[in-house]
């Protein structure tokens, strides 16, 4: 959706001088700017805020949602975008719940497994038809919405046994979250992958530009169906963090975080065009959207206008965080 | 089943100027949540509380979950929270988070079956919810007794995964039973949607024309939206509606013979605002210990309240009419235990 | 999600090759091009199809007639979609949108909350409350240089909070009749919203043909830099796109007011998905510079029949999102499935 | 009056990051003369006309029009002042009518009210691609075009940009000829003929007998400079040759005394290859020989050479490597059977731009910086130091981004990510030096020559005819999807230009 264009060579040259701060933004510094102007804001309001319960709170508050930012940040690198990983995470969830009783902990196995499948198939059915991701992933939503209904039956299902084969992810080691711990194993992983093998250059030069990566005889298709892969595999495993955190499982628990993730990813610097970004700026993407989430209400925002503060907060955050070197992302 | 490590059993309670009350709901873009709002309020001017504060879950569980652990992290042990879950499936965490931090719980409507507060914890202090049965079944039985106990209706449903949209429509169910000459010709969810409800009652009214004597609807919203598609097949008045919750709007409707609304239910959004305050700061300044309370206290439907019919709907009293409520006793709308 | 087609400069053959000099056939012309959803038509003959066999009453001048008036508020929303996704950006703020001029609407016209009442001026007043946040959305887009993805998402909820602002403890209700007929009254068999939408539909199409504004759409979504090149003010057009499809949501939502009779929050709730699928399977692409007006009506049609059937067809509630997902899905393969080609990128 | 030339440049210069495309150039387009514009590649030709049109601004020296100084704010407003032109890169939307495109910006009268009168702006239209000629019709949808047409479209759009203003008109044609064939080649010369009656054109072209034939005055530049001026009764081709690529360089321009006889063994072998573009498509070439293949824009020549490479499918016929059969499915098919392949969209499909040199050396195979399945920095760093040494790759650091290198160092990188596997054994090469300059394009074909002598086996789609005689062991023609002539071409026994081009066209 996004089109950027080669701005006319002349817009160019005004750039030049301010070429520190340029290379800092360049660095995906921004975000991490931005996280701590809002931490430092949602202090002053209110200084209990700086106390470790809450830092450590609101860390164990972002694991689910930057697991699905993280994902959604691969799929966005390649310039596409999945729009049904919440959704995913919601089915998950509510097989999870059902499996957790007579599977044990095989079923966070197979779950999220099965929802790395469900991603295989998407990407699958994305490269076959040709049909935008947009369009792809909207219509899976709608799949995964309809199945995970279909098989709660309606209903939110209480997880007794087993949950103590995930219950732990929601302890705290040293004080510190072990959730959170985990997220961030999981993304240090994943940039180590994306840095230090091939494919993280694959990734972003299909980003970039898609013709150029296919005729450097990298398998477009398969790497495409890859990150829709890993996105839907993370979806299942926020799917395990969201039944960990919550002990039970409904029909769309995960649904509302759709969007955030997705914002998260953005503020986080990733360009929506592709290419231009990556996992680690996603942490603190989430962190950001993450603190909006609950800040407006530490700080005392009445409830009508915290959704104008954030609407205006996430559009200003995306403008100090856009990577326009590739000329004018618009549209 | 949630995991211990309590903070029960301290005997410190709060200063009643210490404590401030929280009240989660979906947000007050819906007239339930403002009549909520405007119950809890109303408790938290009566006693000076220090604080008190709406948050809004704007439907998504995670933030709810997330609102309640900030505010917690903040505020300690001190916090009275009366929560509508956004969905059941949110509860368990939010009763985790309430017990390990200390504070005071009373939440509303929705929690997973085999979770209670009687066996989770003190700070739990109770669970309230309307029983959806009796308003679907007494609704249903005015509706059907309008359409002379003899015809066909189609019914629409709330969101599927909710229990009070469950509950009334096995009220309907129930009724149904009682009532051979009515037929349910078609349930459609209408996910408490106002438009979709008319969409869907058009394109019923279309399927099956003039065979449908009677719409049911679990909520009032929807029943407006097919009172809209009725009165635009020209039909207002031939097809008889009730419906669940007692908007204004309908109760407006139901005094006004010619719409063909028949019934509707009292509004219970002041009463759970209050009560569920008043319990959990009860528990909160110590007047009553949740675990000597009995098991009626902990989990309880309110008080069945007689449905709005022709009969009694000019004096039916405000949603947001806080006059009437007692804030002295907090179990002073206690119906039947919830099992 | 830039499905780059063919670079400008580099030409496929076998896109050009045929039919230099082609003699004028305008049958098989539109048929065979990108002028008329084709396509999406033929989707909507298979579900008509496949209706007079399960339920034979989805043919029935009612039924037409009902699922006329239900695609008459997404049809007035593809409209101003329309131009903005023919050029290259999208719009998700709709139902936030939709909600603050519902409230507007509601709270102008003569309703029970105050003592106002504007008349039809109300209507106008929704579409420039729609317009204002189609500008903050446009500002942010040309002047910050954000994509449009996300800044419409910040402006949903924007739209959301004005909402909320104005709703106060009740939701308002109207209580001018002849603004409420506008949208009930029955004109050859058609009530007033099919009217107003097949009005704005003409207007949108002669907006698209026959205006700067809807040429220069098709020029910018074609390439925005041989626009920049043209000296065409690309950044006003993009701006202006987005104003309009906030002013079709203000002009939507003040229909859905008027059809439902109070001012609502939630009163674009799902439209966002019907009207983006529905234009995207009426055969405008979501990267710019094909499809048109004609094209979102039709796919937005597909979407309410295929709403409608399941519950003619008797459906359960359980299954009917998987189906419409599946269906979504289906439908879009097939609309662009010609268009296949290796190496082709889509994203 | 009469001598005041139409448009000046005077001490031009304008540099671009690592390249100066004008150095101190001085110029003058006189009224009512065809003005010529020769120049190896990259001699800055386009940037010329880039200026002249207000697409680039001068670092420094001005530009005159109508003997007073002007600076345009846009191309715009050129056209307004009736400077008008054709880019060398095809500008036309695919998705309006051929006829919104002649008049982009410039529909005016044909708006009443605000609202377009469709017939008014056809008529309008039609008007300037009468002029052109080659039958095109206003309201047909551009994409429906052939190539070849849409180059006239453009320059019926020239026209009617030109005439925008209230002067006479400057038309600037950036290689209005190169895809055009023979007969609307005429045309185009009778357009401009036709034109330098009321206007002044400027004509670039890389065909020295086209421009001695249509052109009043002619400007030989290299690298950035005017190297010389003439007028084409004064002078042959051989002379303007000499001039545009200077003395030194006159012999040794191809490094013809580097090529090596080829083997006998063949390495690749295409059997009656047939898609959509071409048919019956037979040829053999041996490790280490060079094979041209030459042909005009339409001559299928394109896509058999990405039909080896796995980029466009096959209908039939059989492609054998090494006498193994391989049927490329994609690229990176082709490409792990040991086939590269440089792209003629050099900025499009050959090197992303965004990421730096570095990246975009070893993207093609990793494996060959790996250690396992891991890249090993220090291994990368020094193979692609290596190599950007070896290439004599001109660039800040292995860091920089690749949109920073001039073209020709970025086409080096491009050659160099086939390069760097060992196991290459047929390099497809689309118009390789098209966009470098003059010194680059000898380091190219000096390359070419090396690779060839390791063994490789070399298809080469040509600029230019001479560069394609010039290069190869043999010539092959294509027409229409289909070979049509096979010359061999070893060195000192080189083909006679006319006889290749008799067959292609
Ligand atoms: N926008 C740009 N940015 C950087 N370098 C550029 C740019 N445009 C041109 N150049 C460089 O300036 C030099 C002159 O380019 P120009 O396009 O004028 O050459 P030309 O004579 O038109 O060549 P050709 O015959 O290939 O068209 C080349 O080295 C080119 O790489
Ligand atoms: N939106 C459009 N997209 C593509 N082509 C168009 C469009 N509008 C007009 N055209 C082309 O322009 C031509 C002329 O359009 P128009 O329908 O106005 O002409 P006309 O019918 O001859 O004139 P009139 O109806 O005024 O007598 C059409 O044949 C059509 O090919
Ligand atoms: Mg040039
Ligand atoms: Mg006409």
């Amino acid at each position: 959706m996004a089109t950027t264009s080669q701005t006319p060579p002349e817009a160019r040259t005004g750039t030049e001088g301010t070429s520190r701060f340029r290379r800092l933004h360049e660095a995906g510094a921004a975000p991490f700017f931005v996280l701590a102007a809002l931490v430092v804001a949602v202090g002053a309001y209110d200084s209990s805020f700086f106390r470790a319960a809450s830092l450590i709170s609101l860390l164990e508050q972002a694991a689910p949602l930057t697991l699905l930012a993280i994902g959604e940040a691969l799929v966005v690198l390649t310039g596409r975008i999945d729009l049904s990983n919440a959704g995913l995470a919601s089915l998950a969830g509510v097989v999870l719940a059902h499996g957790l009783g007579s599977w044990g902990p095989a079923a966070v196995a197979l779950v999220v497994v099965g929802a790395a499948l469900c991603g295989t198939l998407i990407g699958v059915i994305h490269t076959t038809t040709q049909v935008p991701s947009f369009i792809i992933t909207l219509g899976f939503l709608g799949m995964f919405a309809g199945l995970s209904l279909s098989a709660s039956r309606a209903d939110s299902i209480l997880v007794t046994d087993g949950y103590g084969s995930i219950e732990w992810i929601f302890f705290r080691i040293f004080g510190l979250p072990i959730s959170y711990l985990l997220v961030l194993v999981a993304a240090l992983a994943l940039m180590a992958w994306m840095k230090a093998l091939p494919i993280g250059r694959r990734v972003r030069a299909i980003g970039l530009n898609e013709r150029a990566a296919a005729y450097s005889g990298i398998r477009t298709r398969g790497i495409v169906i890859a990150v829709f892969t890993a996105s839907a595999a993370l979806a299942g495993l926020a799917a395990v963090f969201q039944v960990a955190r919550l002990q039970s499982a409904g029909a769309t628990t995960s649904d509302a975080l759709l969007l955030p993730a997705i914002a998260a990813v953005i503020v986080g610097g990733t360009a929506i065009s592709g290419g231009i970004g990556g996992v680690g700026r996603t942490l603190c993407g989430a962190l950001v959207i993450a603190l909006l989430r609950v800040g407006l209400d530490l700080v005392g925002i009445n409830a009508a206008f915290q959704p104008i503060l954030y609407g205006a907060i996430v559009i200003m955050a995306i403008a100090a965080t856009a990577d326009r070197r590739r000329g004018a992302t618009v549209a | 089943a949630v995991d211990s490590g309590s903070a029960a059993g301290d005997s410190g309670r709060c200063e009643p100027s210490d404590v401030t009350l929280v009240q989660s709901g979906r947000g007050l873009e819906n007239e339930y949540y403002v009549a909520v709002n405007a119950g809890a309020r109303a408790f938290a001017k009566a006693h000076h509380a220090r604080h008190y504060q709406w948050i809004a879950s704007n439907g998504d569980s995670s933030k709810q979950l997330s609102q309640i652990q900030s505010i917690l992290a903040k505020g300690g042990k001190c916090v009275v929270l009366n929560v509508d879950p956004n969905e059941s499936s949110v509860l368990p965490a939010i009763v985790k988070a309430v017990d390990k931090s200390g504070a005071w719980l009373v939440t509303q409507w929705n929690r997973p079956d085999g979770l209670a507060p009687e066996s989770e914890s003190p700070h739990w202090v109770a669970h309230m919810s309307v029983d959806g049965v009796p308003q679907g079944y007494e609704t249903a039985k005015a509706l059907f007794t309008s359409m002379g106990g003899k015809g066909s209706i189609v019914a629409l449903q709330g969101i599927l995964d909710n229990a009070p949209a469950q509950e009334r429509f096995r009220g309907l169910k129930k009724a149904l039973k009682e009532y051979p000459g009515i037929k349910l010709l078609g349930d459609q969810t209408a996910g408490w949607d106002r438009t979709k409800a008319q969409n869907v009652t058009q394109t019923y009214l279309t399927k099956y024309g003039h065979r449908i004597g009677g719409v049911w609807a679990a909520s009032d919203s929807m029943g407006l939206g097919a009172l809209g598609a009725v009165k635009n097949a020209g039909r207002k008045g031939k097809v008889k509606i009730a419906s669940v919750d007692g908007l204004a709007e309908v109760v407006r409707a139901v005094r006004d013979p010619s719409t063909g609304y028949v019934a509707t239910t009292p509004s219970t959004g002041a009463a759970q605002g209050a009560l569920g305050m008043s319990i959990g700061y009860a528990a909160a300044t110590g007047r009553i210990d949740p675990d000597k309370e009995p098991r009626g206290h902990r989990s309880f439907y309110l008080k069945p309240l007689p449905i709005i019919t022709r009969a009694n709907a000019s004096s039916a009293p405000s949603p947001t009419d806080t006059t009437r409520l007692d804030f002295k006793n907090p179990w002073s709308q206690n119906g039947r235990p919830i099992k | 999600m830039k499905p780059t087609l063919a670079p400008a400069g580099h030409h496929d053959p076998r896109a050009t090759g045929r039919g230099a000099d082609e003699p004028a056939r305008p049958g098989r012309a539109a048929l065979g091009s990108h002028t008329f959803p084709t396509p999406a038509l033929s989707v909507l003959a298979l579900i008509a199809l496949v209706m007079s066999f399960v339920n034979p009453s989805f043919l029935s001048p009612g039924n037409l007639g009902a699922v006329a008036e239900q695609s008459a508020v997404p049809a007035v929303l593809a409209v101003g979609l329309t131009f903005v996704i023919l050029m290259g950006g999208i719009d998700l703020s709709l139902e936030g949108t939709m909600a603050a001029a519902s409230l507007t609407t509601a709270l102008l016209v003569a309703n029970d909350r105050n003592t106002i009442d504007l008349g039809l001026w109300a209507i106008a007043a929704g579409c420039a409350v729609g317009a204002l946040i189609g500008l903050v959305a446009g500002a942010a887009v040309g002047l910050l240089r954000v994509p449009s993805f996300i800044v419409t998402i910040g402006t949903w909820q924007i739209g959301l909070g004005v909402a909320q602002l104005l709703f106060g403890d009740t939701p308002p209700r109207v209580t001018d009749e002849s603004f409420r007929a506008l949208a009930d009254h029955k004109t050859a068999g058609l009530p007033g919203i099919v009217w107003i939408a097949l009005l704005v539909v003409a207007a949108g199409w002669t907006l698209q043909r026959y205006t700067r504004f809807g040429r220069y759409a098709y020029v910018i979504g074609g390439s925005e830099e041989t626009a920049l090149l043209s000296g065409i003010p690309v950044r006003a057009y993009r701006a202006a796109a987005f104003v309009l499809a906030g002013a079709t949501a203000g002009l939507a939502a003040a229909m859905a007011t008027a059809r439902s009779g109070v001012g609502d929050v939630g009163i674009g709730t799902g439209l966002l998905f019907t009207t983006i699928a529905g234009v995207v399977i009426g055969g405008t692409f979501l990267t710019g510079g094909r499809g048109g007006v004609l094209h979102s009506l039709v796919g937005v049609v597909v979407m309410v029949a295929i709403a409608n059937a399941m519950v003619l067809a008797g459906v359960s509630s359980y299954i009917q999102q998987t189906v419409q997902g599946v269906v979504v899905v289906t439908a879009a393969s097939l609309t662009l499935w010609r268009a296949r080609r290796r190496l082709r990128v889509i994203k | 009056m009469k001598d005041t030339p139409v448009m000046e440049l005077r001490g031009a210069t304008k540099s671009f990051p690592g390249v100066r495309a004008l150095n101190d150039v001085s110029v003058e387009v006189r009224r009512h003369e065809v003005l010529g514009l020769i120049g190896e590649n990259g001699a800055g030709k386009s940037t010329l006309l880039k200026v002249l049109c207000g697409l680039q601004r001068l670092d420094s020296g001005s530009l005159l029009l109508r003997g007073s100084e002007a600076v345009f704010q846009g191309v715009a407003d050129a056209n307004r002042n009736g400077v008008a032109m054709v880019f060398q890169e095809q500008s036309l939307l695919e998705n309006i009518t051929v006829a919104e495109n002649v008049l982009l910006g410039n529909e005016g009268p044909s708006l009443r009210c605000g609202l377009y009168r469709w017939r008014d702006l056809n008529r309008r239209a039609q008007k300037y691609l009468d002029l052109v000629g080659g039958s095109l019709r206003a309201a047909t949808p551009t994409g429906r075009l052939p190539f070849a047409k849409r180059q006239m479209v453009e320059v019926a759009k020239a026209l009617a940009s030109g005439e925008r203003g209230h002067h006479e008109p400057v038309i600037l044609l950036d290689e209005p000829t190169s895809v055009l064939e023979h007969a609307e080649m005429e045309t185009l010369f009778s357009i401009v003929r036709e034109l330098r009656e009321r206007a002044s054109v400027v004509f670039v072209s890389h065909r020295m007998e086209e421009v001695l034939a249509i052109c009043d005055r002619v400007y030989v530049m290299r690298d950035g400079g005017v190297a010389g001026e003439c007028r084409p009764a004064d002078v042959t081709t051989d002379q303007l040759f000499s001039m545009m690529v200077g003395q030194d360089l006159g012999a040794g321009y191809y490094h013809e005394s580097d090529q090596r006889p080829a083997q006998s063994r063949p390495r690749l072998e295409l059997g009656d290859l047939t898609g959509e573009t071409f048919h019956d498509v037979s040829l053999t070439i041996a490790h280490g020989e060079v094979v041209s293949l030459m042909g005009v824009q339409e001559s299928g020549r394109e896509d058999v050479a990405r039909a080896v490479f796995g980029a466009v499918p096959v209908r039939s016929g059989t492609i054998t490597l090494d006498g193994r059969r391989i049927r490329p499915r994609s690229p990176a098919h082709a490409v792990r059977a040991g086939i590269g392949y440089v792209p003629a969209e050099r900025k499009v499909d050959g090197a992303v731009l965004g990421m730096d040199v570095r990246e975009n050396l070893t993207l093609a195979h990793p494996g060959q910086v790996s250690r396992g399945p891991l890249l090993d920095p220090a291994r990368e760093r020094h193979t692609v130091g290596e190599w950007i040494e070896d290439l004599r790759v001109r660039t800040p650091s292995q860091h920089t981004p690749m949109r920073d290198l001039s073209g020709g160092n970025q086409q080096k990188v491009v050659l160099a990510k086939w390069l760097l596997d060992p196991e290459l054994r047929v390099l497809v090469l689309d118009t390789p030096t098209r966009g470098l300059d003059v010194g680059a394009k000898a380091d190219v074909y000096a390359l070419i020559r090396r690779l060839a002598a390791r063994g490789l086996a070399v298809l080469l789609l040509a600029d230019t005819l001479d560069e394609g005689i010039a290069m190869s062991h043999r010539v092959l023609t294509m027409k229409d999807g289909r070979i049509t002539g096979e010359f061999t071409s070893g060195a000192g026994a080189r083909p006679q230009r006319t006889d290749v081009l008799e067959r292609m066209v």
